[in-house]
């Protein structure tokens, strides 16, 4: 299943907190599992190519990240839908830059400003982890003592403090370690572009406006959901329909446009 | 004397649960021999009893174990009380959740859903009012119901069990597998 | 020095089961000028780490507590037959930084943070006790709001989460992270 040019020098997974090595050439051979996720991937590639994380050239950002998500080996679907989710708000970003805008829409705002925002508070956690995993290490050699000296006689203990969310929190954790046992099957359904894009396109003129991670995730399978994630993809390409998003990473809401092309209507 | 070995035993008693015997070190301490361990062990015990020092070390059930010192036997009540008054163990917490949850519930229920016999923290639960005996189910050998109290409800700020957190909820944050991002 | 001061919170130290803060010494021993405390408990400490000792008093999660001292590691893993301490994943790290940072903070807000969904993380952390859920946040939905445990503070050897690693350190280590070459 490997099929990649995988370099005889990167037979191991290096490990999960480092900096992923550059292999020779150019390439940068490393697997999407090293990365905790897509804006480690982009920082990644920020430093890599030594771009200033405030002014991020971003078809040229959003270029080396596909070209990167198509060079990976071995992936993990459930995480890549995070990967192209990220790679879509991308290229979203470039559309906003390229396109003349409305001027209605607020014109001053640099369409990439959420996302350094996002990135800027990104590094400073992953910079966090690396003074607290040494604090970790150094506690992780010091034992300490997690039994009660024992005491002669008990005295009577009346008042106790509960806490609802404590004691929920216990019910849960009981829950699931019983649940750890039971196995989940995970069935799907085969479907095609043209049966989910006729059922997107029905959804959007049904609801008018559609929550688009709630839609994703509701998926049973995630080829399933990647395929309307691609639907919703096209849609917003062919501009039959519109998405926005209030916030970077939070959610994209989809509606149809008033005049859709009519070419496109999937009927 | 080795001072290392010395050490060494000091941090060994002090972590182990159960009173840590002379043979139990040998075998830990392999290679060091019994007379040896036996002498530190000893000049650790007396660099503990002479000075001023809170804590000692005694020798009891088959081993060695840190105490504290009776001349502060009052203090250290003091503290214990205030700090367990505080506080539910995780098996109580744990015992008591699953009733709440399953109430009305019995003992072998509640000892089948957390996977360990629960007598005794019942009958903590029950000393402490936050759980009470309701009857009896009717099936082999009657076993006693039991069931959250009303002061329970009083701790937790409740004014019905159907505030406790839902199913849902539950099942919210229960939810996904996801090892790959474990 | 008041000698008897500092036996009994040596006592004291050793029996509490969470790390015992100044505060909580001078409800004990009222009457005692919390300077004195102070000095008594920096005398202790002192004693143990300069001389050749295999415990020591740590600070950590907002009070003082016995533990054993790193050179022993070995020692101690061997007696407890625990092969080594599994160190947190990267996912939960991360996560618990969010949280650590952010708090109080709900699971779409961590996620949006990581750009990864962070559920099955937020449950492991859970279950380590090293975060809590505190509330719900009034908002659609009503989702949990978590902070940050007292467990998280003495896992990582802080007193407060004033104690994070600050902006300043965070850029240095930046800095330092910025490949001089290709």
């Amino acid at each position: 299943m490997t099929e990649g040019p995988a370099l005889p020098q990167d037979p191991v997974e290096p490990p999960m907190d480092a900096v992923p090595a550059a292999g020779p050439s150019d390439g940068y051979q490393v697997r999407l599992e090293i990365f905790e996720g897509p804006l480690d991937l982009l920082l990644f590639l920020i430093r890599k190519k030594k771009i200033d994380i405030h002014d991020i050239p971003i078809a040229a950002i959003t270029r080396h990240y596909l070209e990167y998500l198509g060079k990976k080996e071995q992936i993990n679907l459930d995480r890549e839908a995070e990967f192209l989710f990220v790679a879509a708000l991308l290229i979203y970003i470039k559309s906003q830059m390229l396109l003349p805008r409305e001027t209605d829409l607020a014109e001053q705002d640099d369409p990439r400003r959420v996302l350094v925002n996002r990135l800027l508070e990104y590094q400073k956690i992953k910079a966090a982890c690396s003074l607290l995993r040494e604090k970790e290490e150094d506690q992780l050699l010091q034992w300490k003592r997690h039994f009660l000296p024992p005491l002669p006689g008990e005295s009577d203990l009346d008042v106790v403090e509960l806490s609802l969310f404590e004691l929920a929190e216990s019910f849960f954790v009981l829950m699931k370690r019983r649940a750890a046992d039971s196995t989940r099957i995970i069935r799907g359904r085969d479907v095609t572009i043209e049966v989910k894009m006729k059922e997107l396109v029905g959804l959007l003129r049904e609801r008018r406006m559609i929550d688009f991670l709630e839609y994703f995730t509701a998926h049973e399978s995630l080829e399933e959901a990647l395929v309307s994630f691609f639907c919703v993809l096209e849609l917003v390409k062919t501009r039959v329909a519109v998405a926005v998003q209030d916030e970077l990473f939070q959610t994209i809401r989809v509606w149809l446009r008033k005049d859709p092309p009519r070419q496109v209507a999937h009927e | 004397m080795n001072s290392r070995l010395k050490e060494t035993i000091e941090a060994l008693i002090f972590v182990s649960q159960d009173p840590l015997s002379l043979e139990r070190m040998q075998v830990l301490l392999e290679g060091v021999p019994g007379e040896d361990i036996r002498a530190a062990v000893d000049e650790l015990a007396g660099d503990y009893s002479a000075g001023d020092r809170g804590i000692h070390i005694v020798r009891g059930g088959g081993g060695y174990l840190f105490a504290t010192k009776p001349a502060f036997d009052r203090d250290v009540r003091r503290l214990l009380q205030i700090e367990r008054k505080n506080k539910l163990t995780s098996a109580s917490l744990e015992t008591l959740a699953a009733i709440a949850y399953h109430q009305p519930v019995t003992q072998s229920e509640i000892s089948a859903i957390r996977g360990v016999d629960s007598t005794y923290t019942l009958k903590t639960l029950l000393e402490k009012k936050l759980i009470k005996i309701v009857g009896r189910k009717k099936a082999p050998g009657n076993p006693l119901v039991y069931r959250t109290s009303e002061q329970f409800l009083l701790y937790l700020g409740l004014n019905s069990l159907d505030e406790l957190p839902s199913e849902e909820e539950m099942s919210r944050i229960l939810q996904e597998e996801k090892p790959a991002d474990a």
